[in-house]
């Protein structure tokens, strides 16, 4: 029973318009080809969360796609602003962008939570913000054992979490190396889960070293192979971060006619990634990984 | 490059590395910190590890990293792990000495502002928001904080408080039940603030060199303890300058201005 | 800064009369050398915690070493009883054994609120169970968001820890493949770390696959280099898990007299692993690992 | 060897083999429970996800394991993960759709004993406790238990109520708030038991070949509710006796008796 599907088919069967939506990667593995897909099918009144909403947010933002963001670090690394955002956010008329906000150590123990499926968690944090004041989602709560204060936050469970990672098999276990983010707990909290690779191998490639698979086939609806659909966000072994591209953005973003240039482009105008990588044909060279393999390990006994 | 024969940003680097002790454990942002970092590992702190938010742990960086989640942190890294390890069995757990932070707004009892200018509900500027920031000032050992002087960005008291300082709503870090010593030094372009640690004011610890009290006072919004003795912080030496300049950052990145 | 340190001089420095000590390991891992040495310096009063204390919690036992078990499974899988636990338990004279008691979830929470350095840790556990009516540590907790009912245990933070694993670099940067039982966070949630290992290898070796770490130097005080210091347990990769011996526990421990005569020759009659090893010389060719070694990855960019 | 040509041995794990449906994620338990898993893969369920408590998940072991945390079931497993997961991301996340439990004791409402024969602070026997038991009765979508019919073992009531089954001080599973359904079947050498759904008892469901219910009642120690129809079980075929005794246990290790 292969769950393999191309992407269209993917986003289309397990992403309904009011969906809570994460496409989780910290820095790495971003899965801008689902977010575009996303955007192409026009869904609406999306909660969108993640740590990190970086360019692609920014973009489903722009596009219109979100009606919330639950997050804790909304900018462009070392580039400048998230200027969609920021103009739903600061605009005087209008509706404004809701916002959900907490730091990473919040939003990561939230995700935990779901992905342990209980209704909260704990951190000792927030002492001294101003950040339990603008959220009803950070309170409280004592040590039943030593009296101590804590903070609490809810769990957060995704209706649907879509992960990028190196490699899956058609069942969708899915391996990761290079930084693992939360891809993990967000898969878990999620009642459906995408996973987009770069390739889809045999489970022969999976057994043979179990050790790296980071999220297992039984959560996992679809897997789409999707390969450079990290771009412009990276994949360790396959691609490197394309930083001139996180550059632009500032100039992009920061004028909306601009921007709407770019999703008619590089979004709309492409039925899909392989397109979208077709009209880039200098690309893969330059961001294509140098080899740094290591060795394999004995599974035997 | 002023007239001093470096730029603002190779002088603050410089005085950040300082700052760091051998064998430390620094928990590490992009820019000036991670420059700084490599500085100090390339000079008298060759045994500090170097962990990135992203989840690289002993990274030795073979290129400049300009993201958190460079991928040159991994390649040859000690260690990875995953968000929740970071937050919950380093930082929480005490294991970071170092912590280094930045903000739009550092006010008089050194909290941090990276959230909004102006209320919260109807921000004049969005800015990104804590990140790991509140944690890091939580419970780092100490957190370093640089910053360029500004009447701006030093306010008497910030906007919002993203990160905590040495005093909030009259309450002292230790009566609020924080681990670590939070924001012990402002490394700034033209000198080093340092908490009391009685008050927890910020105030004149240090300036660089050729800098009067007057001109940091000028800029910053609340009126500054000087210590007595003043220090005076030796100028970034040829061999400091070189590393940066040769190693760290040929490119000029982050130390052109 | 090498922390290499014969298993000898790791027990003598790091392991303390009345010290909370894990020896963990889940079937796999589980640290026999060390469990052996600290019998030969003679600790006592011990606290001992682990999941599933086995055959050398039981020798530890019968050696007088230990003041207090915690614990959620005290069996010789597949084989019968620790009868040395149970003669401690079941005693109708003199002083039993002190125990503390959790099922293996619960066991896990503490170690992880450990880990994380937070005086407890929650779990949707115990309900309909008489463990909270014979444990203190077993509490109520109220969810701050939804008003559920959940259970509470105490964080759990040995003096010191002891894992074993594959591999690891002078400094304690340390590797384990195959089943990695809760070693990490045993080791996070300790003061005092000792690593003891099939191999010190090159910090070369452990930066070429980062990913597999499991125990940053930082958190390690010592590290012994102790080939088959595992045996009777065993080493993915390394050496085959000794059934024969499991099975042969259950009569030797059931007779205090042939535990004695055990313990004589086998753990007071060896100065150290390695006589043990040379006394036994048809372990090695039969429980030596096949060899199945995987694929490396890439970690280039 | 009985005088039906199987051991009740057998004839235990070909039964608990029926009652998985292809497809199930099963929470596996060494010896017959691990037998009674691979015969459904070899027969009617090879869709069958095995995952061991040790934290192998989708193992095919390719020798019989005689440990849960058997090398085994690492070699060519889809996936190894730490205790941690297993318990929060796996048991309390609700994917465990079958669990295996056996016991020393099993009362009238399921409620299984692995912890004290005797009172727990002086007991006549003290056994190993819960291990991963009390929270796989609790979370598992349902629990199928499997042991030996006798008097000893089926007390009304058990000594230590180590993990849940149907009622405890008089509350049901769902006042107590538990998620799963608990211990719906008890595969014994003679019959099988099945709980009542509104009482929570377990009641006679089906007895195996030339099996009279009395015989069953004989070993139980509260009033057995006989089901009406009583089903009558299938003995086992020979395509099942054969993968038992030529592939998954040659050595009899676990059949034998």
């Amino acid at each position: 029973m292969s769950k393999v599907l191309p992407m269209r088919d993917a986003i289309a069967t397990y992403v309904n318009d009011g969906d809570t939506v994460m496409i989780e990667g910290f820095t790495h593995l971003i899965c801008f080809a689902a977010g575009h897909e996303i955007i192409r099918q026009g869904r609406k009144d999306l909660t969108l969360c993640r740590l990190t909403p970086d360019v692609v947010y920014d973009q489903m933002i722009a596009a219109g796609c979100a009606r919330k963001l639950i997050f804790s670090w909304a900018g462009n690394p070392g580039a400048g602003s998230l200027h969609a955002f920021r103009r739903a956010v600061e605009r005087v008329q209008g509706e404004r962008l809701e916002i959900d906000e907490y730091s990473h150590f919040g939003m990561v123990v939230r995700i935990a939570a779901g992905a342990a499926h209980v209704p909260f968690g704990i951190l000792r944090n927030y002492m001294g913000t101003d950040l339990p004041n603008v959220s009803s989602n950070i309170r409280r709560i004592t040590c039943p054992f030593t009296g101590e204060q804590l903070a609490a936050v809810p769990a957060l469970e995704p209706d649907v979490t879509i992960v990028h990672a190196q490699r899956a098999d058609a069942k969708g276990n899915t391996q990761i190396w290079g930084l693992t983010g939360v891809q993990k707990e967000a898969a878990f909290a999620a009642k459906r889960v995408i996973v987009v690779v770069e390739q889809v191998v045999d489970e022969v490639i999976i057994r043979s070293d179990p050790n790296r698979t980071i999220i297992p086939g039984m959560i996992v609806d679809a897997v789409v192979a999707e390969p450079w659909g990290a771009h412009p966000s990276y994949v360790q072994g396959y691609y490197d971060r394309d930083n001139d591209f996180y550059l632009a953005w500032e100039g992009i973003s920061r004028d909306p006619g601009r921007l709407q240039a770019y999703l008619d482009e590089w979004v709309f105008g492409v039925p899909d990634r392989k397109t979208y990588m077709a009209r880039q044909p200098d690309l893969t060279d330059r961001l294509r990984s140098t080899s740094a393999v290591c060795e394999g390990v004995n599974y035997g006994y | 490059m002023g007239t001093d024969g470096y730029t603002p940003s190779e002088l603050m680097t410089v005085m950040a590395a300082r700052e760091l002790r051998d064998g430390e454990v620094v928990f590490v942002g992009i820019g000036l910190p991670n420059l700084a970092c490599n500085l100090a590992r390339a000079t008298h702190a060759p045994g500090l590890t170097l962990i990135y938010e992203s989840g690289a742990v002993g990274a030795t960086p073979s290129r400049l990293p300009v993201s958190i989640g460079d991928p040159c942190l991994v390649t040859g890294a000690l260690m990875v792990v995953s968000i929740a390890d970071v937050f919950q069995y380093f930082l929480q757990n005490g294991l970071i000495e170092v912590g280094f932070l930045g903000g739009a707004q550092i006010d008089q009892y050194g909290n941090i502002n990276t959230t909004t200018i102006g209320s919260y509900s109807h921000p004049t500027v969005r800015l990104p928001g804590s990140g790991g920031a509140a944690e890091i000032a939580t419970h780092a050992h100490r957190t370093l904080v640089m910053s360029r002087l500004s009447k701006r960005a030093f306010p008497a008291t910030v906007d919002f408080h993203t990160s905590p300082g040495h005093r909030y709503q009259g309450r002292s870090r230790a009566e609020l039940g924080m681990p670590g010593a939070g924001p012990v030094k402002v490394i700034t372009d033209k000198a080093l603030l340092a908490a009391n640690t009685t008050t927890g004011e910020l105030e004149l610890d240090a300036v660089y060199p050729n800098v009067k009290p007057d001109e940091v006072q000028q800029q910053v919004g609340w009126e500054l303890e000087v210590r007595n003795p003043l220090n005076q912080t030796e100028p970034p030496t040829s061999d400091e300058l070189r590393i940066l300049r040769d190693i760290l950052d040929p490119n000029k990145i982050y130390l052109e201005a």
